[in-house]
């Protein structure tokens, strides 16, 4: 049995556990080879921004593992139109280098095309 | 059909805002912990074409009026929860 | 006036899996998960696996002492683990971070105590990964 | 040295512990005799609805520990009115007995005239 | 005068927006952790009253693009934290 | 454009308390407060008392193993417990529904091992209310 599985990322960075929880469990994911995709939607968004440093907060940058997951396969990342726009933020300040940013005007139509979903 | 299930307060909290974002036409919805606040909240009105559904425990619990809710509002036990995971393909937790 | 409607459809047996991310007693959601781990197995589901990430491993505290007149959600899933062979399934990593340690972990990582509930097993993320694959329905317990 | 405190309650009941280890603070300070009070604002007010019954969610009241509130000498409560009326909840609604609720309208003013002020 | 602590994000959390409504003129706005999201949020265009402050920590932490924020608004490391804490009273929390 | 502003004020020492609510890894502000803690004594104030409330209890589970590259906040307070003497408290009933329990307490509760980690001790509310009569300035982190 396989599962299309979608998980709908939805945590800023840094602030709490959740957003770092959330990409370890696709990485662990995609390196079984399960089909794996994401949707960043509201704060989660903010996982994408460059230029984070966060090392005076005494953490790791979030976005390296999120530049690993074109190496395990994950090459198409979905974010939510609105939840951008929503917090002024421009497609250009959240690309990942070898992932493709497609933006999604209708969350709920991508939402209903998988079996599982993962919250985070 | 995603089910969508919200646990937090409107009031307090943008998971009904960004489920609601998120819902299709077909949809349900289903008020959990202290997102059965909700029917408290002007954002089920406007909901008509969504099956929208409340655990009495938690609305009980929270000692809410579930006679001033919404007709579309149907309040539920863990039973029906169950059966409605059964019915519904994804399901859509929405806790932040 | 909502519509109160009794039902007793009779459903064909699914698989599910659960997600639990919250510490019993921070947040209601672990308690919500064990009630409808309840309801599912008393409407003749199966569960696959329950998998506990994030404050979900501290579910399996052992030295948790609620008193007396609260509920002990440890325990609980003990005797829902004894009573159905369930599959309760830790995160390692996010156990280990969170001071929830096997004897075997415990003595990897030199501390001196172990406090994980018998029951429960810690194992990798792979076992979340596996659930997903595994499952008809599979539905997240967090905040 | 004494300092007039105030227990800023925002917290909805039940769904996280933050509303009831709140109200045992208070109850742990009024018990000392230390001047507290209780401003119940957002999410906090309906920490006040009546006819709360969390048995079936396998919890205990929050109502009980309220209502013991007077019995430690604290009975002025104050509710920001501007949040009750957000949620539609009426005055009439969250009346404790033995507690006199006031209604705030500037609860910043109210804030302003405390040494500390502990959030829940 | 009171010092307000804002650590969650406005967009998904009603924090900002209580902390709002209980500001008094004189009040001063210190916004860390997730709560410097704000300086993307319109909410703080409408403080003119208000003496706002964002910790640098954080607010490089996330990436955020300090020279879009108002004006208004005074970048600041811990030990300033610590000064204001010294200078206002009471410190309310808005962290949920 | 925001303004940076330097500022080498000199004030007059002040007796501070925090009251911490929330674990380690979590969320951030057990890590926020850590920094808040060491920005006050390198400032020259003093602090009166640290109290660990709510999830903030975890900050004293001593078996608790972040990986090597992460933070320690555990180690972190004690280091700084030893260095300049804190008085860090742990709410006695928060702790015991965490599943963080002194020697004493484990013995009390029948629980065989105990994980408060050295520096920490277990106490009563009556702490939290004492920390307030007797400090010029309390913050809260939470969340």
């Amino acid at each position: 049995m396989s599962n299309r599985t979608l998980a709908l990322c939805r945590a800023a960075p840094y602030g709490s556990a959740l957003a770092r929880e959330g990409i370890e469990a696709v990485l662990a994911s995609a390196a079984m080879e399960q089909d794996i995709d994401l949707l960043f939607l509201g704060d989660g968004i903010f996982q994408l921004l460059d230029n984070q440093a966060p090392e005076a907060i005494g953490q790791k940058s979030l976005r390296r593992n999120l530049k690993a997951l074109p190496m395990f396969g994950v090459e198409e990342l979905y974010v939510c139109q609105s939840s951008l726009e929503e917090r002024g933020i421009l497609p250009e300040q959240i690309q990942i280098p070898g992932a493709e940013v497609t933006l999604v005007e209708k969350p709920g139509e991508l939402i209903a095309a998988y079996q599982c979903v993962l919250s985070f | 059909m995603t089910l969508h299930i919200v646990s937090k307060s409107p009031f307090s909290c943008q998971a009904l805002h960004d489920c609601l974002q998120s819902l299709v036409e077909g949809d349900a919805l289903l008020l959990i912990e202290d997102g059965v606040y909700a029917l408290q909240h002007q954002a089920l009105q406007s909901l008509q074409e969504t099956r929208i559904y409340c655990l009495t425990a938690d609305s009980e619990a929270r000692g809410l009026q579930t006679s001033s809710a919404p007709d579309s509002v149907e309040i539920i036990d863990d039973t029906r929860w169950v059966q409605l995971c059964t019915e519904h393909n994804p399901i859509v937790s929405w806790f932040r | 006036m909502p519509r109160y409607a009794g039902h007793f459809t009779i459903c064909t047996p699914m698989k599910f899996s659960l997600a639990i991310y919250s510490a019993p007693h921070a947040s209601q959601s672990a308690a919500s998960a064990l009630r409808f781990a309840k309801a599912l197995l008393a409407g003749g589901h199966e569960i696959y696996r329950i998998f506990f990430y994030c404050d979900g491993v501290q579910n399996s505290n052992m030295i948790a002492a609620p008193p007396q007149d609260e509920a002990d959600l440890i325990s609980e899933w003990q005797a829902l683990q004894q009573k159905h062979n369930l599959d309760l399934v830790v995160c390692i990593a996010a156990a280990q971070r969170r001071g929830v340690l096997s004897q075997r972990e415990a003595h990897r990582l030199e501390k001196p105590v172990a406090n994980l509930a018998e029951g429960f097993d810690l194992a990798g993320l792979g076992q979340l990964t596996d659930a997903v694959a595994n499952s008809e329905r599979l539905i997240t317990f967090g905040g």
